[in-house]
Formats: C-alpha cells, structure tokens, sequence
C-alpha cells in the first residue's frame, strides 16, 4: 500500500474540495429556513460528528413544491443539502429519486455521460469526494435523507 | 516473493540457535508462525501509517481506515461471505463465541430449551455454552464423537429436538483433525429451527471454507493460528442474526447518539466493535491471507495432506507408541495426537524439546474429549504448509529416544 | 539508545512524504505512535520465539511464557501495583470497563441502586454503566464538571448515598485534560462503601500514576495511547475485587477443571484471560514501558506541560478561536479543545490536513459533554513527549487559513 | 531478551532434568500405593496437563507415621511426591512443615546453606527446575499438597 503525501488528503487538493460553488452556498444560506407547512420532515445524522440536518419538503400532485433544511453541518454537509435542494425545487418526486441514483453513482467513482453530468448541475463539484474517504459521508447525508423523505411521502 | 519450499519465508523457522539447530515446529493448532510478508506489513502500518482508525480527516487516518475495511472485504472474499458486512472483527475466537453467547444466546435460548455441542469441543466453545445453559435453565446437551473427533449424523439427528435452540460445533477438532460434516448439520439443525454456530478455528486456516455453501449461521475464527497476529478473529453472522443482536461489549466507535440515558447504535458489523480495535493485527490479517490465497487453499490442503500420509507412516513405526486416531489421510488435517506407552506427555515433549522438536502435552483445552478418550493428556503435532518432512522425521527420531531418557529401556 | 529529541526514536515522525513534508502529528489522546524499540520488540518477538504462552514444554513457548509473565510485572510495578496478581491483560480500555460492569457490577448493582459517572466520561466508561443501570433497574446519575472537565468533590459529596455502588471517573478527560482529583474521590466514595473504578486512559502515559497512593478498586487503560500496540489493555483490581469475580469470557486457558457441567477456574488474574491473548502487544506493552521508564513518567510530564503553555499561548493568539478549556498549563495534560468561529471542526481538521496537522475533530466519543459545552463537535490537538514547539507553530499557522479556505475572509 | 538454544530446554540439560534419582523413584514406585486408614488425604492438581496426585498421612502424636501417593503425572511430579514421601516419613509435623519452606526456597533459587542442602537430602535433584519453568509446577505439586495436608491435619 502506498503512502499518501501527508499535504494532499489523500490526493484531492483543497481548491477541489472547497470549490467556489461549495463556498457560495456556505455563504448564501438561502435554503436554510423552516418551511410553514411541510409534507414530509426528515432528520439525517452523519455519527462521526454527531451533526444532524433536518429537510423538508412540501409537496403537491407529486411535484416538490418547496424544500429547505435546518440544522447544522460541516461546509460539504450544507453545501451538499443546499445544491440538492436548488436542483430538486420543482422536479417531480419520480425525477427527484432518478437524481438521488445518479449522484451515489458519480460518488461511487461511476463515470457518467455529460447528459447526466448536466442534469446534476452543482452538484458535480462533489466528484472527487471518493478520494477523500472520511468526508464522503458529509456529501451524502442530504441525498440520503431525500430517499428517506421521497419513501415516506410516497402513499 | 513465494518460495515453493515455503519456510524460506519464516524468519523463525531458519532461524539457528547458538548450538547450530533449527527448530521444527509443529505445534501449529496452537499457534502459527508469521511469514516475512505478514512481519513487514505490520512494521509498515507502524512506520508509515499508524493511526486511529474510523476516526481522523488526516491523510495517515485516513489510509489506515481504508487498509482496515480493506481487509474487511478481503476476509468476506476469504470465506464466500456475500459482503463485507457480514465480517464482525473480534479479539479472537473465544471472544466472538462469547459475543454470540452472549447477544444472540441470551434472547433465544430459554427454560426448558437445549444447547447441543460435541464432546470434542475445544473450552472456548464449550464454556460460554455451558454458562448460558446454567443461566437461563437450560441443558447442554454434548454429541459424542467418533476416532477423529467427528460426531455421528445420526446420534445428530436423534438429539435435535424443536427444544435444540443453539447447535455449536467445531469444523476440525484441534486434538484429532477429523472434519466435520459441516453442510448435512447445518441442513439438519436448521430443519428443527435451530442456529448453527460453526468453530472454524481449525478448519479456515487449513483447507477451503465456504460459509454460504456451508450454509452456516455464525462463524468464529482466529488470525494467529493462520499466519497472522494474535489478538485478533472474525466473527461471520448471517445478516437477519447480527441485525437483531445487541452488542456484548459497549463503548466508543459504535454509536449513532448517546445521551445520558439512552443510545442508539450503528448498524452491524460496526456496532460490535467496541474500542479501539487492533489494527495492526488486522493488517496482518490480510497479508496472511494474501499469502494463503496466492499458495491457494486447495494447495494448502494438498501439502498438509501428503505430509500427513508420512506422518502417519512415520509415526506408527515409532515403538511403543500410542496414537488415538488411527487411520488413513482421509478427511483430516494435519494433526496427530499420541503418547508414548508408560511415559506421560509433558515428558514426553520436554524430551522432544531438548531435540528442538516442538509440540504440545497436555489436555489441548478438550477435557471432556480426554474424559472421553480416558486419557488425562496427549501430545500433539500439527503440520502446516511450512512442515517438511525432515520435521517429521525429527519428531519420529526424538521419541525414539523418550523411554531411554527415562530410563525405562529403549 | 534514547535521544533527547524523542522525535528521533519513531519512524513515522520522521518520514518525509513525496513533498517533502513530515507529520506534525497532535492526536495522541486518540493513539500514540511507537518507537522503534517498540516496533523492534514486536519484530523479534515474530522472528524468534512466537509461541502460544503458557501452553508448551518447548524452548519458544517457555521463552514467550516467561516475556509475558514478566510484563505483567512490569506493569505491575510501573502503577504501584502490589504484585503481578493484580494485573489482569485485557484487549482494550473498553474491553477492560465491560468485564468489570458485567462480571463485578451484576454482582453488586441491584434495583434502587446508583452508579455515579460524569458528564465528562469517554462513551467506552458510559455506555457499560449505562445498560448495566437499565438492566438492574438502577440509576446512572451524573456529575458535571468544570471547564477542565473535572468533576466537583462538593457535588461528588451531594449525590453520593448509601444507594451508589459504583463511581466510574475518567482520571483525565479526554477532550478537556484535566486532572481529576482521584484521592479523595476514592476517600468519599470508600467513605458511602461505594467501589470507584478509574479510567486512566488519558492518565497512565502521561502522569505518574500510583494505585495504592490513589486507592482506587478498579483500574483500566489501554497500551496503544502509551507507544505500545492495539489490542491489549490492562485492568489492576484490589486482589479481594478479582477474588469474588466470575470472569466475564470464558474459555481456554482459564481453568483448573472443566466437566462437562461444570468448572472450576483457576485464580486472578488468569481466570480473566480466556482465549489466546496478544502475546506480541503485550510485549509491545513492555518496550513501551522500558522506553517510559528510562524518560522517567515525571519527565514526560514536565515536557507536555511546558509544551502546554507555548501552545495555550499561541493558539490564544489564532484570529476567531474559541478555546473550550482557558488559563494556564496547571493541572491538566497536553490537551486543548477548540473551534475556529464560523466553521464546522470537520472542515478545520480538512484544512489542517492539508497541511500536514494531524488533529482530531468530531464528538471524541463523549457526546454527553459536547452537549455540555453547547457544541455538537470539537477540533483537539493532543501532545505527547515527542511533539515539539515547530508542530505547535504548523497547527497555529495551519489555522490562520482555515476561514481563507473557506471564503469566510480571514 | 537473548534466544536460549533451542535444544537445551532454557539451559537445563536433559540429564540433570531427568537425574538417575528421578528415573529410579519412577521406576520403584515403592510411595504410590493406598493407606489403609489415613489421618489426611488430599488431592494435588496440575491445571496445565489435568493431572491430579492424592497425597494420604497416617499421623499419631504429631509425627507423620505412614506417608503415600496415589493416582499419575509425569515424571518429575511423581518423583517429586516419592522424594518427598521418603523424606517425611517418620518426621514431626514441624519438621515437614519446615522442609516445606526448605523446599521452596530452593526453588525460588534462594541460595541454602549446606546443612540446609542436606536436609532436603534427594529433593536437591529438582534444584534447576527453576530454569525450566514449564515445569516448576511439576515439581512443586507434592509440596502445596502437603502443606494443605499438614493444615488440614492440625487441629
Ligand atoms: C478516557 C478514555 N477512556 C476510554 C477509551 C477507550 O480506549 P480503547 O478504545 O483503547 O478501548 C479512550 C480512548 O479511546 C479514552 O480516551
Ligand atoms: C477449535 C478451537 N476453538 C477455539 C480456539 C480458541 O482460539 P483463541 O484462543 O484464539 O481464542 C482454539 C484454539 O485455541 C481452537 O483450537
């Protein structure tokens, strides 16, 4: 097995890690909110840090009318749950779990076609998160949590 | 680097003492030696990535956590587990036969209900049994075993009752090296409902085993006695049965939440590993079992085998000897338990020690198996793929000198 | 031969990766690393005398037998300890505080009774208590501590009753690093007759540490956090204490007779070591002590304190820290627990592992006191006798960039 | 930790293991037989092999009058019980009880004095025992069961 440079993490550099677009949805914040009249509320809980994310999400005919989150977590943790919500804020429940599928594919190191890149939008600055083993769950927890909240909505 | 002649890749067994000799060793039920290969990746973990494992951002943690689930997933390959998370690490095998004594024996087994186990158990799979038994009022029920420590499928079948919650049985018998008929006791107990724990200790790291064509519910084994670090076994459980377990020991590392009065704890395997776990020992783990797979275990099995045919020949040439499975080859491993007549064991193998022979007296953790043997203790050589039989034939020239040295005649 | 600048002794301090960049390694409160006397005493340990100990009659298995039993001295003496007996080897801290909850605690906790912890314990002395006071029908009560972490004796005083049974305190915490005042916890606790087990996890390899002068029942730690292996532990009980246990596992090595319903276990402390235990961490554990020794604990000590207040000094100097436990250097270990203002630890010890900062972040197995302190997680830097004023500097100046990172401006 | 030669049992020759008095009390036997009506009798057991030896006393007026063993060991616990034997019988309880103490002084590798060395007579033949430890409990056994025995006797 052969060793890591101590200053790489593992070879994913910082810039990579906490890219502009993490680093703009750290700052803005605009998802974080609690929603009035949620359908569904879900906690997700990342154990190595005792962080808990709440999402939310008010649906209607099938379509995510709104969601937000509360709670608190690492930058990719927020990050992650708040691109997430920019990108399902709309989409319908059935094109909301195709998302959920595609991102653990991209995060399981699959290479994707660039239709499919596309359709993650944002979310693609989490590629290289495979590389970087203690923080793939922080990436995950929100999609995660979506699946969760998608099966209990669904009657 | 492989060597056919495979002692060239253990330190300890070239290596030669003040007077000139080389020990041949032969003890290796109790315990294995370790080939440079499992030597060095334990010095590298030391000098290159030792650290915390589960529990660090930096690089260092990082890659010992891979190393470690690494072999979580090479151990599940190892024994036809279908996932990882099948694979629980534990200190040894005593500890993973308590931990399912304990998580999963307490909630099954109650008054009135039976535990059946053979004669031939070794302590570690006889005790935990034993004290569950007395606590919850049940009985331990023993099997009793044939010349190579084998139980009898139809004592089997008479003793199985819809009372028989936990069946607990060795694969090999680390005093007589028959080989269980794992696949025909793992059908008849699950036919009366019960669970089938499977004492793999003896048997994984010496011949192919296959949980899931075994079709066994719990499998325990150790690392030391294949090549590997002591301190650490893998316990194998069948998804459904770790699900529904409680841990057995608690601490940190197994935890989604605590709070003052209550916890909720991850998912198997992770919850049963309480502690920091020893990870270099689990290191050497894989590079023990990168070793047996690149000499492949049909090849293992083939070595120890032929070796046994001359050890059997050998042995039984040794005047006034005494040996308790007699027999061919056939369905064994390697080990041979005997005595020499009027002379008792640990002389015997203080003797053979004098001659740098090494095997074990005594009553090999098998008292209720000496009771039945109606012996009080044996000796016992246990070949691995490093014996030769140049060893053997030391061994068979050492006892030839036993009685003399006693002054008993020759 | 030992150095002055300790650095010297353990390899992977000094290696240097593709970049040229050597560790700055600060989390020694979650493993230390091991010098090479210690990594060189595993190697021999494989290379030349690997044997199962206690077991056989050859020259090996007498030569490991006779290492073994002569740790157990070692650290008998090494905490004051008033002979071997009361040394029992475990495979962990947490392994060690689970045998003494289930072999002592269902012995003397029964419904009504009380078994006192603080806030402050690491998951691994909570978690044992926490179900053996559910099972029992029994209370868990909790102490709070002060900003070292240290428990109160006037509350101590207030909630000890004729009903506690049980005192389990963490010597030193292990995210705040205070010292906690164990003589007189064990005075007030013997004073109700309750029995105080300490956790000298955080303590043992950085104070000098006497049982008999602190006087308490139980006491456990763990080797890999003292430059010494994984997987071994030690548990020291008063010699009446281990009298009166059953052993918590059970199986070989551990008995005097087994029938085949019944046994008779040999005396403390091996009736506690079932199973084959890990020879070559124990002597591990040994080296590890040697090399302690010849520093001298009081050494130790006086080099992470005065490392302690450069650091305490320089990181109060860090823009936007938030520091969990101020003031000077006095009364606590090599530890500090902080955050940079406005960013998760997770993210921090990313940033800082860029820089080759080896930190902890996260919960440190003690989620009762994160929510004592308000936080759900922590960044921790932990020293050890080898840490120097340069990985101070890297750590300071490691997280002077962290909000930069992160475009929070600086 | 320097490595003992492997073919010297830790620097205890074989014949000073196995010395001519050893062999000769092992093939004479002349101790191992049942008292007809002992005062005491007590069994002796070695957990690392599950032998037991029973050592009976026949004692009248404070003087061990009749001494015996039954039951197996090796060879180095049955000529240890028959040295032994030998040496006690027709002794005063104290004096046994003295030789006791001589005895494992010996084994402790205390240096005696040759008076001392002359009263433990032929169990000076297990003086080395203590370079080969597997074996000291070998050596010992008969003598903790006669000081159990001893106890057990005093009223
Ligand atoms: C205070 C304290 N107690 C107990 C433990 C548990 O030690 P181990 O994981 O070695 O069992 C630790 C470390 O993890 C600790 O810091
Ligand atoms: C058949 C069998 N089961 C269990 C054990 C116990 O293994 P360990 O001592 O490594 O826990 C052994 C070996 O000692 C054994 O031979």
């Amino acid at each position: 097995m052969g060793c890591p440079p101590y200053g790489r993490c593992l070879a994913l550099e910082l810039s990579d890690l906490y890219s502009q677009v993490i680093r703009d949805h750290n700052r803005s914040r605009h998802n974080k909110r609690t929603l009035c009249d949620p359908t569904v509320t879900v906690p997700g809980k990342n154990p190595s840090c005792g962080d808990e994310i709440v999402l939310s999400l008010t649906l209607k005919d099938g379509i995510i009318e709104d969601a937000a989150y509360t709670g608190v977590g690492c930058a990719i943790s927020e990050a992650s749950v708040s691109i997430m919500i920019d990108l399902i804020r709309g989409a319908t429940v059935a094109k909301a779990s195709e998302l959920c599928h595609l991102f653990f594919r991209m995060i399981g190191s699959e290479s994707l076609t660039r239709e499919e890149l596309e359709e993650l939008d944002e979310a693609v600055a989490f590629s290289g998160i495979s590389r970087m083993p203690a923080r793939v769950k922080c990436a995950t927890m929100a999609w995660h949590t979506l699946q969760v909240a998608l099966q209990n909505a669904s009657p | 680097m492989m060597h056919t002649d495979y002692k060239e890749d253990f330190p300890l067994l070239l290596h030669t003492d003040a007077t000139g000799v080389k020990v041949a060793y032969l003890d290796n039920a109790a315990t294995t030696q370790k080939p440079r290969q499992v030597i060095d990746a334990v010095r590298t973990y030391y000098e290159r990535y030792n650290a915390n494992p589960h529990r660090g951002a930096y690089a260092i943690a990082m890659q010992v956590t891979e190393a470690f689930e690494s072999v979580r997933s090479k151990v599940a390959q190892f024994i036809g587990a279908p996932d990882p998370e099948h694979i629980v690490f534990t200190f040894g095998a005593t500890d993973g036969i308590n931990q399912v004594a304990q998580s999963y024996g307490e909630q099954v087994v109650g008054p009135g209900d039976e535990i059946l186990i053979s004669v031939a158990e070794h302590h570690s799979n006889l005790l935990p049994w034993q004290r569950l038994a007395a606590n919850k009022g049940a009985a331990l029920v023993y099997l009793s075993v044939d010349r190579l420590g084998c139980i009898r499928l139809e004592e089997l079948a008479a003793k199985l009752t819809s009372h028989t919650k936990i069946v607990a049985i060795t694969h090999v018998s680390n005093v007589l090296g028959g080989i269980n008929a794992i696949r025909e006791i793992a059908a008849m107990a699950h036919a009366v409902g019960a669970t089938l724990l499977l004492d793999a200790t003896q048997s994984v790291p010496h011949i192919p085993v296959d949980v899931q064509d075994l079709d066994v519910d719990f499998m325990v084994f150790t690392a030391h006695k294949m090549l590997a670090p002591a301190g650490v076994g893998v316990l194998y459980g069948k998804k459904d049965l770790l699900k529904q377990m409680e841990p057995a020991r608690v601490g940190g590392g197994i935890v989604e939440e605590v709070r003052e009065q209550r916890v909720r704890f991850l998912d198997a395997p992770m919850k049963f590993e309480a502690g920091t776990q020893n990870s270099e020992g689990i290191i050497g783990l894989g590079a023990a079992i990168d070793y047996l797979e690149a000499v492949g275990m049909e090849r293992v099995q083939a070595i120890e085998h032929r070796l046994m045919e001359y050890a059997l020949k050998t042995l039984a040439a040794v005047p006034h000897i005494v040996l308790y499975s007699t027999g061919d080859a056939a369905n064994r491993t390697g080990i041979i338990s005997f005595n020499i007549a009027g002379v008792h064991p640990h002389d015997t193998a203080t003797i053979l020690a004098s001659h740098a022979v090494a095997v074990r007296a005594g009553h090999h953790c098998a008292q209720p198996l000496m009771a039945h043997l109606g012996v009080n203790a044996t000796c016992r050589m246990s070949l691995y793929l490093y014996n030769t039989e140049e060893d053997i034939r030391r061994l068979a020239d050492g006892l030839s000198t036993v009685r003399e040295v006693l002054g008993l005649g020759t």
